[in-house]
């Protein structure tokens, strides 16, 4: 914690405030989880908190510790089928944003969370989709978070499990893809978008004490870095006191 | 007509070795007590189905019941993998497992699709994933408005669903509330349906709130009373999720023996779900809900 | 965020002359309030949508609102025919009257489509029937797993959805019991929502019981408070049908003057549902619904 | 009431009898709900009714004067909503018996509650189909319930709302139809079923009172007649009572 934050922290609140008041969030665990808590508790009073466990508007007394967990029930506004959260709400396209992890991410903004090596013979057998794929598609923002490792950021994923710009440039619309693509990926060590025309990743913004050197390191392809690269602003001091007293997991940080 | 039956006796006769077994619930409600006695009674070649296969199916699994999963997502939530379903589809240990996999959305649709008696059911998701390509399920359907091409999924329709809820009276007039996932089209869309409840209660407490009601007796072939029969998952109301438990299992289960001697002590070793209670009365008395009940609202007219 | 509107400012910023409208509610929950408020208003050109409908859409085809209804069965139940309607169909009177006509369930399957922004849905009703043959809507899908034709219907988006519920709180997060009909599918099928209830409560009282909720405040655009606004169906929980105005709305409606002396008084003649409702006190104290109270149930965990 | 009933109390009779207990009945107003809940106080105290609207077990403490009254809710096993009830219930095969009225009834079973005359113009505009058009298609049993009046038996439908055995003979299994088509039409002459063969309508059973000749004077087409030829049983004293004192509605009956 040399900058008086840890890396989850910055990420974080990195992706909190991509968050805009109002809208409609569907939320994973995790750093998404802590993210969109975080912004409700500073400048997105009116974010809706969405579950594709079915729980609509939660408000959770607790951090939980999975998308099921009975928090996000007591107290919510609402409670619909997986039926209703996957076609009214998602499919319809009443969901601003989605958030996104995998395995692996490519070059064009794919992610893998399905297998590691061949499909039908496996190196590793991840837990595959969930909700994922469908999220990459429908989700009107797409953001994605993830640790910035070597092994996680390959150049061609080894199997797209949600889709991001396919291979690159018009594909995605070629294809008649719904959804506008992934919008950023937010790393430990910055933010990354996606250029306009080829739809390769970009490194927009690194990360305090974080360096183009190191990032470059755990990326699988030569990475593509914006002019001028913004550097990321810390976590506020409030950002960091909510994040520290408000939402921390009962035994420790999530 | 009372359906009530022990759970030894619905298991018995309701799942044949062989059968397709959808077990339902997301995170809340899931059957644990009955995935038990199916290992206690050594079921065989069964395909299991789940949108989470989670600890339930990982038991299972490593006990040798399942032949193939059909499923969305196999890990342990927060947590990390499941040991014995990787295990099984890395090296086929102990034996190989089938798996037919696809996204949360794209389960859902094949039993609602089943629920329906549709053979097939559209969505606008799996465009551009490498999902339709390892699973020939997965197919297209041209629309005959627009033109444009859907993906769709066929319907499943298996043979025995287990559901897990918080109360049922005796003829199977089953009640759910918190998170209800696919509970519904997982049993309207299966040919036998078995619920499991917390507590079988009167048939005048489920007349006086038919809005909380998830299933008609009609359509329910027994009902089990099984307090504490969902843990280490959770009930909203009775009980929260051992999420403790979730977290051990990972080491528990990281080895074969240790995920042996779980299931020698847990679930060979007890005769049923009360004596599992009854040995875990302190985690029982720890789980246990506080008090937060809704208002009333008025039927009358 | 409150969206709380008089229904003067809600029909008024979100029906526009020419919408495609639907307004839902199967005998319970039917909207009078708001067709009598878009009728006072002198709302025009509208393509009205319901399964049945209803003295509602009886009153405002004489009122000169509608110019099409999509719809399934239009009579007034066990009474008779619906004389406006009829006198529109058959003989164009006061002005031609363009129907769109399937059965409840391809009604149902409209809104459901578009409420999952499906451009179409598969059923296995209207083989065999004449419907598919004066509606060129209803067509074929050959399934791509059996190869069997299956009937379709496409998606209906209306440009709002008017829906009458017991409770909402100021955000528009609303709850409904009793009979729910089609009021989730029609609302999320709609782009505009306008939500006319009984009372208005406190969010925590939705909150309370999240289960019972129809619609969250995000997919509202306002919230109407209107007791006895949907009057003379029926709200359970608040009070009964009004059958003898139904009985008696078959004298009223027969003769056109006898349609207009209605309107005349019950319509352009109060200035909203408030003075209708003052005038019509007797009635109000006589269909009361008495406390048939619900137990509560426990989210806790 | 000169044989001491009325016609539409051995209407009511005749068609309660044709319960079994047990069975899930898709109920709607008048004769049918009449005959559902006699069966059910008398030989059926295991009948299940479902309502359109979405009741399921109801138990209506007064007559509903529509398929969606208040009464249908209050004390039922269950409310559903009405896309669960086409699709759940009756698409899926769990409506065991549903019963049908119209304005015609043709030789073939054929139901029109659509339009008398020519669709574009109509002589007279009927309601429409509401549920009968799927009832007839997807309920295990369908059962008819008609006054017997020569303008609603003529030879051919105006316009088939609700599939019976169209053309006759194997016509509806040709085109694949579900559902078995129509098994019995009650009216207040007799009892009608359709031979097993060419699917047109036979005159199987005689109300008291009623002759053939009468009843082929209000069939618009030359009719059969099954041999031999059943008389329908009177009420009984019990179903009699139980119609009078516990099933009139308020204010009259049904």
């Amino acid at each position: 914690m040399k900058d008086g934050f840890t890396t989850n922290e910055i990420m974080v609140t990195t992706a909190a405030r991509m968050l805009r008041d109002g809208e409609v969030v569907f939320v994973g665990i995790g750093i998404p989880n802590m993210a969109v808590n975080l912004a409700r508790r500073t400048r997105c009073p009116n974010l809706v908190l969405i579950y594709e466990s079915g729980a609509i508007g939660a408000r959770p007394e607790r951090l939980p510790v999975s998308i099921g967990d009975p928090t996000l029930v007591t107290g919510a506004l609402g409670v619909c089928s997986m039926p209703e959260v996957f076609q009214y709400y998602l499919q319809r396209g009443f969901i601003d944003v989605g958030f996104l992890g995998a395995a692996q991410i490519d070059r064009f903004g794919n992610l893998n969370s399905t297998v590691i090596g061949d499909y039908a013979r496996p190196k590793v057998r991840l837990p595959g989709s969930g909700g994922a794929c469908e999220i990459a598609l429908l989700a009107r923002r797409v953001l994605i978070v993830m640790n910035h490792k070597h092994r996680a950021f390959p150049e061609r994923v080894d199997f797209i499990t949600s889709p991001g710009y396919l291979g690159g440039g018009d594909e995605r619309e070629q294809q008649r893809l719904p959804g506008a693509g992934p919008e950023a990926v937010i790393t430990d060590l910055g933010v990354l978008g996606f250029s306009s025309d080829t739809r390769e990743m970009v490194l927009e913004s690194l990360h305090p004490g974080a360096t183009v050197e190191q990032v470059q390191q755990e990326t699988g392809w030569k990475l593509r870095v914006a002019s001028p690269l913004k550097r990321t602003e810390p976590p506020t001091a409030e950002e960091l006191r909510v994040l520290r007293e408000e939402l921390t997991l009962p035994g420790g940080a999530a | 007509m009372s359906k009530r039956m022990t759970m030894t006796e619905a298991m018995g006769r309701l799942v044949r070795d062989g059968d397709t077994v959808v077990m339902e619930g997301f995170t809340h409600l899931i059957p644990f007590a009955a995935g038990h006695e199916l290992i206690r009674q050594r079921r065989k070649n069964l395909t299991l189905v789940r949108l989470t296969p989670d600890l339930l199916f990982d038991q299972m699994i490593a006990a040798g019941c399942a032949r193939k999963v059909i499923f969305s997502w196999a890990g342990n939530p927060g947590v990390g993998p499941l040991h014995a379903f990787r295990q099984a589809v890395e090296r086929g240990l102990p034996t190989p497992l089938e798996i037919e996999e696809y996204s949360h959305f794209g389960m859902v649709l094949r039993l609602q699709a089943g629920a329906a008696n549709l053979p097939f059911l559209p969505t606008r998701t799996f465009a551009g994933s490498d999902l339709p390509r390892v699973n020939p399920r997965i197919k297209q359907v041209r629309c005959p408005y627009s033109g444009e091409e859907l993906w769709c999924v066929p319907a499943l329709r298996p043979d025995v669903a287990i559901v897990h809820a918080q109360r049922a009276d005796e003829d199977g007039n089953t009640q759910v509330w918190g998170l209800v996932g696919v509970h519904k089209e997982a049993a309207f869309a299966s040919e036998r349906v078995v619920v499991v409840v917390e507590e079988i209660v009167s048939r005048e407490l489920i007349r006086r709130d038919p809005n909380r009601t998830l299933l008609p007796g009609f359509r329910v072939d027994a009902v089990v009373e099984e307090p504490f029969g969902a843990h280490p998952s959770y009930v909203q109301g009775y009980y929260d999720r051992d999420n403790e438990f979730y977290v051990r299992w990972d080491e528990i289960s990281r080895e074969p023996t240790g995920l042996d001697r779980y299931l020698e002590e847990w679930v060979y070793g007890v005769s049923g779900r009360q004596e599992y209670r009854e040995r875990m009365r302190a985690t029982y008395e720890r789980l246990r809900a506080r008090a937060v009940p809704c208002e009333p609202v008025n039927y009358g007219y």
